[in-house]
């Protein structure tokens, strides 16, 4: 008889949280993500126009959820890699909301900060705060910031296109705001303490 | 006349400023009214969602509650742009699906003196208004300058006809309506199988070498296709293949040169519009060229068609139309 | 009175076809529901006399949930149309006497559907609890199937069920 | 007159006695509804054991029992062992009362404390109803020894022959112009790989020359009225433009009739047919049936080039469509499946796609008696492909589509990959959700696939495309599918792909099942009386389903159940007459009034107006007991056996505990 060693206890407990991180990943989701349902067939892995780049077929992310594995998914890149094509969505013939599933495992990713790459993160980021300040998107601050951050090496080549945005007029120096900006922002407040207490 | 709510969508007054021009100058000839939604705010694009659900819903759905105070006349609202479009009828039928959500978001709204109970508006697509509710004879009946002699291949992107929550599309995966639009106003319509491919959406700012793939599988087969320009309905669309063309030729080595105009942009001229007043000339790829093919700037050189080859083959099944499909789901 | 304490009896109709086979279903198939509702089976919905109703409600029933095949799937063609029409005037009755029309529900339920039959009584249940008791020809005494503890009405024998509502 | 009432509460084993304290109930029952009559209440393990039911017979006869109350499993399980058992003690069957506290307790309740108090209820509604029972006598109806099969499909067939071998008449109907069904346009039947028709021809032949089958093809059931034993069924027999008496099969008029018409039916839309046909060379009956839609002369006025060269004068233009009436005990549906439409699934391009084929255009396409002879080629009419894909699943086990499961589908594609290997000696992939091949001798046919060196992916495909990514890739249909047993993204060029499309009901499975009087699932399947136990007969006495109507099955399962259907109706005709439940309604000539308000709501015609005494009458032959006419008479004129009004007062106040108040 082998000796009950503490990986298999600790295995044993992971066991115990498959269902609740499954159950998580569902609760956080918009909508009724169906993720029990999927019977791992592949659709949505086949589906994808990103699958090649990905760590981890969506599918596997699912088989993962349900083993419990919270680490690994939550430092996979397939969320960041999304591209919110739905072609998954419309295929799955078992109704699983994949790509909110993909909006959802991003959110964990970022609390827990277990993403490899912030590239993805932090794009997301910066174009929320420039929502958040002045309501609308705002590409030429949003574009600058970040290739500065994370591709500086190829703003230079990014430059004629930006240019050529720029001079045709397709890319505002100065950035909009709305009106009732502090209407916005205490919007965004409640619907951040709510999701704080939910 | 027919009126709708719009909801422009960030994109519109920058980088699809072209989308807006040529929007603005065939209203008046569909008699189309569209109300601007007073103090509209970005819709998240697909960056809110992915940080926090309940301030992203809350954000989009700010923008719903805003144009139920405009309501007069109609509920309806329209969006040219496909993420923008998307983002609202997602927030809509969430908010239905999952109760609490809706409660939520409510609740965040509350603190800005706003409400939205979900249901209470119709969330479509600018195209949809055009076929659907315009319709296509109406359309046709304004050409002027029929687009004979130009190849273009419809390119719907990926959010417009997916995920479809209120079934208004013709087909998930090979849509019809843009190919009829353009076929009305006698464009040279190529069947394209990459029409709903996604155009690599975020991925140009976050993962440049996967979008870049994208891109070239989409202007690859259309030059495969000898298209002289795609047409497309959204702004993400047309900004990451005409913007990021040149840099995609870079990485792979090619020398595509695919315009990309917006689909009103082909209206406005086949409605007799000046290109200038279309926002023709504002993308960086140029349609010079292909636009040349068009009767008025340079004689239209006609291939004759091929003398068709007696089929001798196997007959093919009928192909599958909106009806049928409507049949049979009211069983 | 405090509505979550209060068990509401109700009685329950179904058809011999499609709404007691669902309730059978739901049994076979070990789905949990609320317990209030005790069945009458009669052949078809269109058996129910609205009289059933109104004697169930003075007799203590605090509500009463007609059951059926789904429209168009009667076993005797048409009849369940004719349950929904009483059904409906029946309703208007009782706003008439003064009792809540929502005592009374008509849910269709095929045999096939075991789950719908459990979620929908105990869906039912939840109504009539946030209603209260009716005390419509009830004695002082309550007839509550599970909480009733009252020596001569009590189904419970060992006293450890719930306080017995006010 | 008190009653001498005995209360039997039965354990289930654990399943009852698990969740309610049966001792409890039973001394309960004994000690509170004394009054109302119980002499004796007892609980046992089994009540519906031969030892159980030995115990309610001795009670009855030696403690003198009136009325039987048995809490135990739900009426449609056991009410008829109960009753039967009281029968056989000398009681009246109607004067026992099944109050379930398992199906309706027990089973959905999980505390026992609560568990107990309900079925005291239950068991003094119960109680209080069993007063008011009246003793009934069942009805006795002669059967009607002729039957009705509909649906001349495999299934079908086996079932008229059974009948019809064993001496009794079958009256088998066709929609089509020729009976075979689905089966004649196979090529091969899996796993054994014999030729279809083959096995089948013989079976049509002689039930087309049988002596007690009359076979009624290119016609339509229109309508069925009456009950078990006695059926009056209307046939409406379409107008073949061709006199069957004088015809003899020669088939002339197809040779010279000019117009081609595409086949969509049998050819399944890849070859062609003739206006005037019948649909294939082995046609039973060999006569054929003018399509009207398609003749020049119904569209023109003018050609008759068939009637010219008739050698026989068999072709008449005049004539119309028929209606006949049959006289029927039994009936027998074996309607059959519809093909998933393929198109519906548009990512995987039938339709849009020249070399995306159905498994119908393939079977045709591999059939020597097919439009290509046999030749597995491309749409181009010619071109052997190098390597195929098929595609599993499509239509099936998909929520977008048809959630369940259409069961041929795995067999099939592999059937199909061992075809192409064989004929081809192309490179054949399958891909599966998951395979399915249980039953004898499929998992074998499995392992030989494997052996021929067929290919196979895990996952279901994602789309096939012909967008080509890859010089390798243009000009093929490109499969794109995860492999999910290696979690990688493939793009498999091939040069033809086959859908292997679902089963779904017939389009018109609700109209037909409503006028046989039968119901379908969720799905559209026909329901069976029970799903493991009864699974040909129906909730409808007389009327039997077989083959796919009632769910998606192959060949074997077809046949066995057509021949299952046939034992059941034989024994029927041999029981000669029918025993039926007595719960009908009927009118009390005093009270009726004849205001003739229940007339129109009886759906069975059963209620007349009587002019001459003014009032209604009620013909218990035609009555269904719904009780519709008794809920509705204003004057209480109408009463319904075993649902009285009384009956039901009763159990509702013994349900309430109304009973318990002694005066």
């Amino acid at each position: 008889m082998p000796q009950m060693t503490d990986e298999r206890v600790r295995a044993g407990m992971n066991r115990e949280e498959d269902l609740s991180l499954l159950h998580e990943v569902s609760m956080k989701t918009a909508g009724v993500s169906h993720l029990e349902m999927c019977i791992q067939c592949g659709t949505c892995g086949g589906s994808c126009p990103v699958a090649e780049d990905m760590d981890h077929t969506p599918r596997m992310l699912f088989a993962m959820l349900r083993a419990g594995i919270r680490e690994e998914v939550l430092r996979s890149n397939t969320p960041w890699l999304c591209v919110s094509c739905y072609h998954c969505v419309v295929r799955c013939p078992q109704e699983v909301h994949i790509a909110d599933v993909m909006y959802t495992l991003k959110g964990m990713a970022i609390h827990a900060k277990l993403y490899t790459d912030s590239t993805a993160p932090h794009f997301s980021q910066t174009f929320v705060g420039m929502v958040e300040t002045f309501g609308r998107g705002y590409e030429l601050g949003l574009a600058t910031r970040h290739y500065l951050r994370h591709f500086p090496l190829r703003l230079p080549g990014m430059m004629p296109m930006g240019f050529g945005m720029i001079t045709k007029g397709r890319m505002a120096i100065i950035p909009k705001k709305i009106k009732h900006i502090d209407q916005l922002t205490k919007i965004l407040n409640r619907a951040k303490q709510l999701e704080l207490t939910s | 006349m027919n009126k709708y709510l719009l909801y422009p969508g960030c994109s519109m007054d920058s980088s699809a400023k072209a989308y807006m021009e040529s929007l603005n100058s065939i209203v008046e000839p569909l008699d189309l009214h569209l109300e601007e939604i007073e103090d509209w705010n970005c819709c998240g694009a697909t960056e809110y969602l992915g940080i926090n659900l309940i301030p992203a819903y809350s954000l989009i759905a700010r923008n719903l509650a805003l144009a139920t105070k405009q309501m007069n006349g109609t509920r309806t609202v329209v969006a040219p742009c496909s993420a923008c479009y998307l983002n609202l009828a997602k927030a809509d039928y969430y908010m239905q699906e999952r109760p609490t959500l809706g409660a939520k978001v409510n609740e965040a709204l509350a603190a800005g003196g706003l409400e939205y109970k979900a249901g209470t508006l119709d969330v479509r697509h600018l195209i949809d208004i055009l076929v659907y509710d315009v319709g296509l004879e109406a359309i046709r009946s304004k050409v002027v300058r029929p687009l004979s002699g130009l190849k273009v291949v419809p390119y719907m992107g990926c959010m417009l006809p997916r995920p479809d929550y209120q079934h208004r599309w013709s087909d998930h995966e090979h849509p019809t309506e843009l190919d009829d639009l353009l076929r009305a106003l006698g464009a040279d319509v190529i069947d394209y199988p990459l029409t709903t491919e996604c155009c690599g959406g975020h991925m140009t700012q976050i993962g440049p070498e996967s979008a870049f793939e994208l891109i070239r599988r989409l202007i690859s087969d259309a030059s495969e296709r000898s298209a002289h320009m795609m047409v497309t309905v959204c702004p993400m669309c047309q900004m990451n293949i005409d913007a990021y063309q040149n840099e995609t030729n870079h990485f792979f080595g090619t020398n595509y040169h695919m315009p990309v105009l917006f689909f009103t942009q082909l209206m406005g001229l086949a409605f007799g519009k000046e290109p200038g007043k279309l926002g023709i000339g504002l993308e960086l790829v140029s349609s010079r060229n292909a636009l040349a093919n068009l009767g008025i700037e340079v004689p239209v050189t006609q291939e004759p068609a091929a003398p068709r080859k007696k089929d001798e083959g196997l007959p093919m099944p009928r192909r599958w139309t909106k009806h049928e499909g409507r049949k049979e789901e009211m069983k | 009175m405090d509505n979550d304490h209060f068990e509401p009896t109700i009685i329950g109709f179904t058809c011999n076809w499609c709404s007691y086979r669902a309730s059978d279903l739901a049994g076979t198939a070990r789905m949990k529901y609320a317990p209030n509702v005790r069945l009458i089976r009669l052949m078809c919905s269109g058996r129910l006399d609205p009289t059933f109703v109104l004697r169930a409600l003075s007799a203590g029933a605090d509500g009463v949930m007609i059951t059926g095949c789904h429209p168009g799937e009667c076993h005797y063609i048409e009849q369940n149309y004719k349950a929904l029409r009483r059904y409906l005037l029946l309703k208007r009755v009782l706003s008439g006497l003064g009792i809540e029309p929502e005592r009374v529900k008509l849910v269709w339920a095929s045999a096939a559907e075991g789950a719908r039959f459990a979620s929908e009584t105990t869906l039912f249940v939840e109504e009539v609890r946030k209603l209260g008791p009716l005390n419509w020809g009830k004695d002082s005494d309550q007839l509550s199937v599970i909480s009733d503890q009252s020596d001569n009405w009590s189904l419970i024998t060992d006293n450890s069920s719930e306080e017995v509502p006010a | 007159m008190t009653e001498r009432i005995g209360v039997y509460v039965c354990h289930c084993g654990t399943n009852i006695a698990g969740t309610v304290d049966v001792v409890d109930v039973a001394n309960w029952a004994a000690e509170k509804l004394k009054h109302q009559g119980v002499v004796i209440a007892r609980e046992y393990k089994f009540m519906c054991s031969s030892l159980g039911q030995e115990l309610i017979e001795k009670d009855i006869k030696e403690l003198g029992l009136t009325r039987v109350v048995v809490a135990a499993c739900s009426p449609h399980l056991h009410e008829k062992t109960f009753r039967t058992a009281a029968k056989n003690a000398g009681l009246n069957p109607y004067l026992v009362e099944l109050a379930s506290i398992r199906e309706q307790v027990s089973w959905v309740h999980s505390n026992k404390t609560i568990g107990t108090a309900k079925s005291k209820a239950v068991v003094s509604g119960a109680v209080s109803r069993v007063i008011e029972n009246a003793a009934l006598e069942e009805i006795k109806v002669p059967i009607n020894p002729n039957t009705l099969v509909v649906g001349g499909g495999i299934a079908g067939i086996q079932s008229a022959l059974e009948i019809a071998n064993a001496g009794f008449h079958v009256y088998l109907v066709e929609r089509e112009p020729s009976i075979g069904g689905h089966m004649s346009q196979f090529d091969k039947t899996f796993p054994t790989l014999d030729c279809s028709a083959c096995i089948l021809t013989p079976r049509m032949v002689e039930a087309g020359t049988h002596p007690n089958i009359t076979l009624l093809t290119w016609s339509e059931v229109t309508n069925v009225a009456g009950y078990v034993g006695n059926f009056h069924v209307t046939i409406k027999k379409k107008a073949r433009f061709v006199n069957e008496e004088l015809c003899t099969g020669c088939g002339i008029c197809q040779e010279k009739c000019p117009k081609k018409v595409i086949d969509d039916v049998y050819e399944a839309g890849l070859g062609y047919r003739k206006a005037v046909y019948t649909p294939f060379a082995q046609a039973v009956p060999n006569f054929p049936v003018m399509d009207k839609e398609n003749c020049t002369y119904f569209i023109k006025g003018t050609c008759k080039a068939c009637e010219k060269f008739c050698p026989t004068n068999a072709i008449d233009f005049t004539q119309q469509d028929q209606l006949i009436n049959v006289d029927v005990g039994n009936i027998i549906l074996a309607t059959g499946y519809d093909l998933f439409d393929a198109r519906r699934v548009s990512s995987y391009g039938y339709g849009r796609l020249p070399n995306v084929f159905t498994s119908i255009e393939f079977e045709r396409l591999s059939n020597a008696a097919g439009p290509t002879s046999g030749n597995i080629v491309l749409r181009d009419g010619k071109t052997t492909p190098k390597s195929v894909g098929i595609i599993h699943c499509v239509g099936s086990r998909d929520k977008n589509f048809n959630n369940y499961c259409s069961v041929i589908c795995c067999m099939q594609g592999l059937k199909f990959a061992h075809l192409v290997h064989e004929r081809t000696g192309a490179t054949v992939y399958n891909f599966y959700i998951d395979m399915r091949t249980a039953y004898k001798a499929y998992d074998e046919f499995y392992q030989r696939v494997l052996e021929e060196g067929t290919l196979f992916v895990r996952g279901k495909v994602a789309e096939v495309t012909k967008a080509a990514r890859k010089e390798s890739e243009k000009g093929k249909l490109i499969i794109q599918v995860e492999d999910t047993l290696a979690g990688k993204q493939r793009r498999i060029p091939v040069d033809m792909v086959i859908l292997s499309s679902g089963l779904q009901p017939r389009a018109d499975s609700k109209e037909v099942g409503k006028m046989f009087g039968i119901s379908c699932s969720m799905d559209g399947w026909f329901t069976e009386r029970h799903p493991k136990l009864d699974p040909v007969a129906t909730m409808t006495e007389g009327v039997f389903i077989v083959g796919c109507a009632q769910g998606p099955k192959d060949i074997p399962s077809s046949v066995a159940q057509g021949a299952a259907a046939a034992a059941r109706v034989l024994d029927k005709i041999l029981q000669k007459e029918v025993m039926l439940e007595p719960i009908k309604a009927s009118i009390n000539k005093e009270t009726c009034s004849g205001c003739r308000i229940c007339n129109g709501l009886c759906p069975f015609n059963a209620i007349a107006y009587i002019e001459d005494d003014k009032i209604s009458d009620i013909n218990p032959a035609l009555c269904q007991g719904c009780g519709t006419c008794v809920a509705a008479c204003p004057a209480g004129a109408i009463s319904g056996t075993g649902f009285s009004d009384a009956q039901i007062m009763a159990q509702i106040d013994g349900l309430l505990l109304r009973n318990l108040i002694t005066a």
